[in-house]
């Protein structure tokens, strides 16, 4: 089991976002988290990223318990998240992205070594600029490599937020919402870039509101529901679900 | 043709101008003091005195050595009390051939000019006022140098004076409140041990330059019971001291060796007894004293004030007499240039302007001075000290 | 690259042209806040910490050195090592003090600036020690090691060269830290901290080091500060001190090494340039901060072509 | 001794109540248009030289002076408003720049024109009140109630009336704001004048306790920060609190400790709330 989240409980002051959520992830899965808005489906991928600390419960990445570890750990243990609505460096081109997004392949490299590094007016990034191009050509932002990003459009700037994630080649990638806000065809684009990294073997979790999106990406799948599992397992059976249907209707017909 | 005419007249006169400017010669002084920035009081107070000598002397045609006559070209240098800025002003007086510096009076800025000054030795002479500049005065190689005020405890000092009278009044304790920087610094140590040595027994408490309130300290110190509250060192502070002091009745005796009476005035329903030491007691003295009457009322012309009978004319008396005093010494040295006979000249002279002056060996001040008391409501008494006519050289 | 290797050869020439010991020492004193300013753009220009202890470091380590030198007599160089070192120390103390609490913006401004005030009252308080208020003046100067042997470094010509030299060195040393993956991750910091760390980059660690490196470099031009000039005292430490380099820095142009440079001889060498009554040099030094913050908001450096950058 | 504390307590609180007026000042300005406006400082001295000399120049009764001074000034304020500070709007650094440029150029001017002998306004209602060992000058204790009212009327201001609660909805979110219909920049500029004037009636106020010369405003806005920021920015009352026990924590602790620190007394204080508290004191939100 790559990932095992065990009883995980996030509390709020009053409220409860998060409540004894239980699920695991084999390397090379792909999971769609279903689930209405405020079921606290971003709660549990920021508990995994440590961006926020659990009020109880385990989590285990490779069986060894990440609770408590800050965000730059977890991700040096080889998890990676996107987030909802792109977050990204200000007044930087999309290249300046990626090269920032090189520091944990370096890390992995040299080591402390990658101090000497300084010593010689060498780049040490040099040595991915391979590694991003493919990245960026994989998410189809070839095209502008060298544009500040403040130029893109949304569609893009989500993008270069899965490229950034993708440069950090993570073992798990946590996606918050990926289509929101996108166009259709952008949303193909992105679908098709995701099915491309599944094959890749690329692990993922994956929120979305666009359920046949979602259905078509993730074979397995869990729902939440104000912050509780109410359905886990092949994606179809999730989605025919009695509770997970009356969820969703409950919220807004889909 | 009338466009010719007055081309040619204009350039007549342009020529007549510059022959006139060569044929008329300079000497000029430069005076080094901070006058903007924190302390810009104390550069303000010294250069006002020596505007006004300069433009006398020169409005009066300038002054004759060897037959020659000469005009004063004064060159003012703000420091701002920084010694960055003094370090660089310094040097450019001494590329412009200054051979006469006046200041500083801030002892951070003599500390850093000092080795550049020290260097240049026997090409220039400066005329400085801080006390950092006694020390100076006592190690070899100082002809630069000439200290321009008197030594609190040398002799002739005041310093002793004031103590010796402060025991006659049978003070037995006095409480010290001074600003916590150089000069204050300086004064706290010299005065602690003069206290000492006529057996009266002082405490201190020191301020932050830039502390308005004094309730605190002065408080703390009243509870020490002291007869004499000896607050300093300038009317910048002892205005605010002196009124919270006895309005609030924490201390209604004082004790100033530096600064005027012009708190005591103020606050003359107050105060018990105001014993300060003043150079010169103007509000007495223009009356009796011609010179005197003559310097108010040219300051106010000059300035177009009021006169303002507290610290500033104190000290601008003096560099205005100062800028006097080096012109007499030229003339009797005969030379505008040789730094060394002009030295010796001004050392030697005794010189009665607004002041009495006189130097001892090292080449620092001695000069008469008034101990002046203030009672309450104001009445006042006036002891004159002239050392000048009593101690021998 | 290029224009910075033309740069250091005009200036290496300079002296050859003038003789005028006052135009050499504003040179001088040029050169080393220009250091001092790179080194606080380090901080400031690339995490984005604005840090009013920069004066602070600046100065203890200026006390350290000289106090060593004069009252234990020991040679300039190890005085130089140990002044850095309680700069680095003292740096150390802040920064995990401020980023540990998460201090953002504004109030780390404020606390580093309350505590080199502290720092300043203390040493001005210390008499025994430090001389207080009357600060140190000293004739000790550095000897360095030249192809001619060694030499004491006094005459204002030296005192150029080895400003020049700092100057130099210091500015180096940050414009490639700021190419490489250090910088780039400190940029990251500054742009958004929260993405920063989810990209695997150590927020506090960097912080950490940013901060201490920038001091220990203000230290090292402190030290030699003190000694050109032969004299220290408490106001090394002043917050007007510290604001001097924010404004020399802004000025010149944030986040690039050229620009604190460009500002700090703007702000050494104007009042000199301005040949006027004392009131009407600081008016005119006010003005022109304002003119040029309000007609060029990223500073002077803005009008030449723009810096490469690696981040 | 019981005594000397009290006194010194209610000292402190009076001088406190100076750096509070300032504060307010600076915590108003910062949170509607995100800069410290250091440039208080400099406003205060202008506040004070105008009413020294409409009273000791022009022979204009105090109080009416400080009023024409407050005038003066806010006309300056909004000068400097339209002219300069509307460009650094939520630009921390540039607004600090600027303010440093103003208080050289405010400072030096004041050189110019008033010299830098320290001016004395004759004393307004000399004298002290003395109760149970315990004394306090008259004008000190007028002049904290004065400063009490105009904090308490702004706060009264800012929670009872329309522009109040717009200025206070604003500084939580401009963007709401401005779909509640607040015209943002009248509003930015009306609380930058606002608190122009606050610094300037310190100033005035000021004149009549103490001496004053060109350099008392960057101390005092130094101060006004600090009370500010211990209080928690955006906190109205709460700015005169701060200042009140910025000015107790000095008075206090020179009693006990040397006087020459007094400045320390209050940063460490500053220093242990922002480390314990960072909202400030009073600040409630984040």
């Amino acid at each position: 089991m790559l990932l095992e989240v065990r009883g995980i409980t996030k509390k709020f002051g009053g409220l409860t976002a998060v409540s004894k959520v239980s699920f695991g992830v084999e390397a090379g899965e792909i999971v769609g988290i279903f689930g209405p808005n405020g079921s606290g489906k971003t709660t549990l991928l920021n508990l995994i990223m440590g961006m926020a600390e659990p009020t109880g419960g385990d989590i285990l990445w490779k069986g060894v318990s990440i609770v408590g570890h800050r965000p730059f750990e977890i991700a040096q243990h080889g998890i990676a998240k996107t987030f909802q609505n792109p977050q990204l460096f200000p007044e930087l081109s999309v290249l300046d992205h990626m090269k920032i997004a090189t520091h944990l392949r370096l890390k992995r490299k040299l080591g402390a070594k990658r101090i000497l590094t300084l010593s010689g007016m060498r780049d040490v990034v040099g040595e991915f600029l391979a590694a991003i191009a493919d990245v960026l050509r994989l998410c189809r932002l070839d095209q502008y490599t060298d544009r500040p990003v403040s130029s893109l459009s949304y569609g893009a700037e989500k993008m270069v937020g899965v490229a950034m994630a993708l440069t950090c080649d993570p073992e798990l990638l946590l996606l918050d919402e990926p289509t929101s806000g996108l166009s259709q065809e952008e949303t193909v684009n992105l679908e098709d870039v995701l099915r491309g990294l599944g094959t890749h073997g690329v692990t993922m979790c994956v929120i979305d509101h666009r359920v046949r999106f979602l259905s078509r990406l993730a074979p397995k799948a869990i729902a939440l529901h104000h912050g509780s599992l109410i359905a886990s397992g092949e994606t179809g059976a999730v989605l025919r679900d009695e509770g997970v249907r009356s969820a969703y209707l409950g919220i807004h017909h889909a | 043709m009338t466009f010719l005419k007055r081309t040619a007249f204009g350039i007549l006169l342009a020529v007549a101008g510059v022959s006139g400017a060569s044929a008329q010669a300079v000497v000029k002084i430069g005076q080094i003091e901070g006058l903007t920035g924190v302390n810009a009081y104390w550069g303000f107070m010294p250069s006002q005195g020596a505007r006004m000598a300069v433009s006398e002397i020169n409005d009066a045609g300038g002054f004759q050595v060897g037959g020659k006559t000469y005009k004063l070209e004064l060159i003012q240098m703000d420091t701002r009390g920084e010694p960055r800025e003094a370090t660089v002003q310094f040097k450019k007086l001494l590329e412009d051939n200054v051979q006469f510096v006046f200041g500083p009076f801030l002892s951070n800025v003599f500390n850093a000019i000092e080795p550049i000054a020290t260097q240049n030795s026997g090409k220039f002479l400066m005329l400085a006022g801080t006390t950092a500049a006694h020390a100076r005065l006592a190690q070899p190689n100082s002809d630069f140098l000439i200290r321009t005020y008197n030594w609190d405890a040398g002799p002739g000092g005041f310093g002793t004076l004031m103590v010796k009278h402060l025991k006659a009044l049978g003070a037995k304790k006095v409480a010290i409140l001074y600003p916590n920087d150089a000069l204050g610094k300086t004064i706290l140590d010299l005065y602690g041990k003069l206290f000492k040595e006529q057996g009266i027994e002082s405490v201190a408490e020191t301020f932050e330059p830039g502390t308005k309130d004094f309730s605190a300290p002065l408080a703390k110190l009243a509870s020490y019971k002291p007869d004499f509250l000896m607050p300093g060192y300038s009317d910048a502070v002892l205005y605010d001291i002196v009124r919270q002091a006895t309005e609030s009745g924490l201390a209604t005796k004082l004790f100033i060796v530096r600064g005027s009476i012009g708190p005591a005035l103020k606050n003359k329903d107050m105060i018990d007894d105001y014993i300060a030491y003043v150079p010169k007691y103007f509000e007495g003295a223009e009356k009796t004293d011609p010179a005197v009457k003559k310097f108010v009322e040219d300051y106010k012309r000059f300035y177009k004030t009021e006169f303002p009978y507290d610290q500033a004319p104190l000290c601008a008396s003096s560099c205005y007499d100062h800028v006097y005093m080096l012109v007499q010494a030229m003339k009797t040295a005969g030379t505008v240039s040789d730094v060394a006979k002009i030295r010796a000249a001004l050392v030697a002279q005794t010189y009665r302007g607004l002041w009495n002056y006189k130097f001892d060996d090292t080449g620092e001040a001695v000069f008469s001075f008034n101990i002046v008391h203030v009672k309450k409501g104001g009445d006042i008494a006036l002891t004159t000290v002239d050392p000048t006519a009593t101690t021998a050289k | 690259m290029k224009t910075a290797i033309f740069a250091v050869a005009l200036a290496a020439a300079a002296p050859a042209v003038t003789h005028s010991d006052s135009i050499l020492t504003i040179c001088i004193y040029a050169f080393l806040m220009g250091a001092l300013a790179v080194s606080f753009n380090f901080i400031f220009g690339l995490t984005g910490q604005l840090s009013l202890f920069h004066a602070a470091a600046f100065g203890l380590s200026a006390y350290v050195s000289v106090l060593l030198v004069t009252r234990l007599h020991w040679g300039f160089w190890i005085s130089l090592i140990l002044a850095v070192l309680a700069a680095v120390i003292v740096a150390a103390a802040v920064a995990t003090l401020c980023f540990r609490f998460k201090l953002r913006e504004f109030y780390f401004a404020i606390v580093t600036m309350a505590l080199s005030e502290i720092l300043r009252l203390w040493i001005q308080n210390w008499y025994e020690l430090t001389n207080g208020t009357l600060g140190i003046s000293f004739v000790q100067k550095p000897e360095i090691w030249t192809p001619y042997g060694y030499i004491t470094v006094s005459s204002s010509t030296s005192w150029y060269f080895v400003s020049l030299t700092i100057l130099v060195a210091v500015s180096a040393l940050c414009w490639r830290l700021q190419q490489s993956w250090v910088g780039r991750a400190f940029s990251a910091i500054r742009l958004n901290e929260q993405l920063a760390e989810t990209m695997g980059i150590d927020v506090f660690a960097y912080k950490f080091l940013n901060f201490v490196l920038g001091s220990a470099l203000a230290g090292l031009v402190g030290v030699f500060y003190a000694f050109y000039t032969g004299f220290v005292e408490p106001d090394y430490l002043s917050v007007t001190q510290s604001l001097d380099i924010v404004a020399m820095v802004l000025l010149g142009g944030v986040n690039s090494v050229a620009g604190p440079i460009l500002g700090a001889f703007i702000l050494t060498a104007l009042p000199h340039v301005i040949d006027m009554g004392a009131e009407v040099r600081v008016i005119l030094y006010g003005v022109v901060l304002i003119v040029v913050i309000l007609a060029l908001p990223k500073g002077l450096r803005s009008l030449v072509g723009r810096e490469r950058h690696a981040t | 001794m019981i005594q000397v504390v009290v006194t010194q307590m209610l000292n402190g609180a009076i001088v406190g109540a100076l750096y509070g007026i300032v504060a307010l000042g600076v915590t108003l300005t910062f949170c509607i248009t995100g800069v410290v406006n250091f440039a208080l400082g400099a406003f205060m001295v202008l506040g004070a030289y105008f009413t020294w000399w409409c009273h000791e120049v022009a022979g204009i009764p105090y109080i009416p002076s400080v009023f024409l001074a407050v005038l003066a000034v806010s006309v300056l304020g909004y000068l400097a408003d339209a002219g300069l500070f509307r460009f650094t709007r939520n630009h921390l650094v540039n607004g600090l720049l600027v303010s440093i440029g103003l208080i050289s150029i405010v400072e030096a001017s004041v050189l110019l024109i008033w010299t830098a002998t320290p001016k004395n306004l004759s004393y307004v209602l000399p004298g002290v009140i003395r109760v149970a060992g315990i004394s306090v000058s008259q004008i000190k204790l007028v002049i904290s109630a004065a400063l009490v009212a105009v904090v308490a009327a702004t706060y009264v201001g800012l929670t009872r009336t329309w522009f109040g609660r717009s200025a206070f909805a604003y500084a939580q979110n401009p963007e709401a704001a401005m779909l509640m219909g607040v015209n943002t920049a009248r509003l930015e500029t009306m609380v930058f004048v606002y608190s122009t004037s606050l610094a300037a009636l310190g100033g005035g106020l000021y004149a009549s306790l103490y001496s004053i010369e060109p350099s008392l405003g960057g101390f005092y806005i130094l101060k006004g920060v600090e009370a500010a920021i211990l209080a928690g920015v955006g906190e109205v009352l709460g700015s005169l609190a701060g200042g009140v026990i910025l000015g107790i924590s000095e008075n206090v602790g020179s009693i006990y400790l040397p006087s020459a620190l007094r400045d320390a007394y209050g940063l460490v204080f500053l220093i242990l709330i922002l480390l314990l508290k960072p909202a400030g004191l009073f600040g409630g939100k984040k």
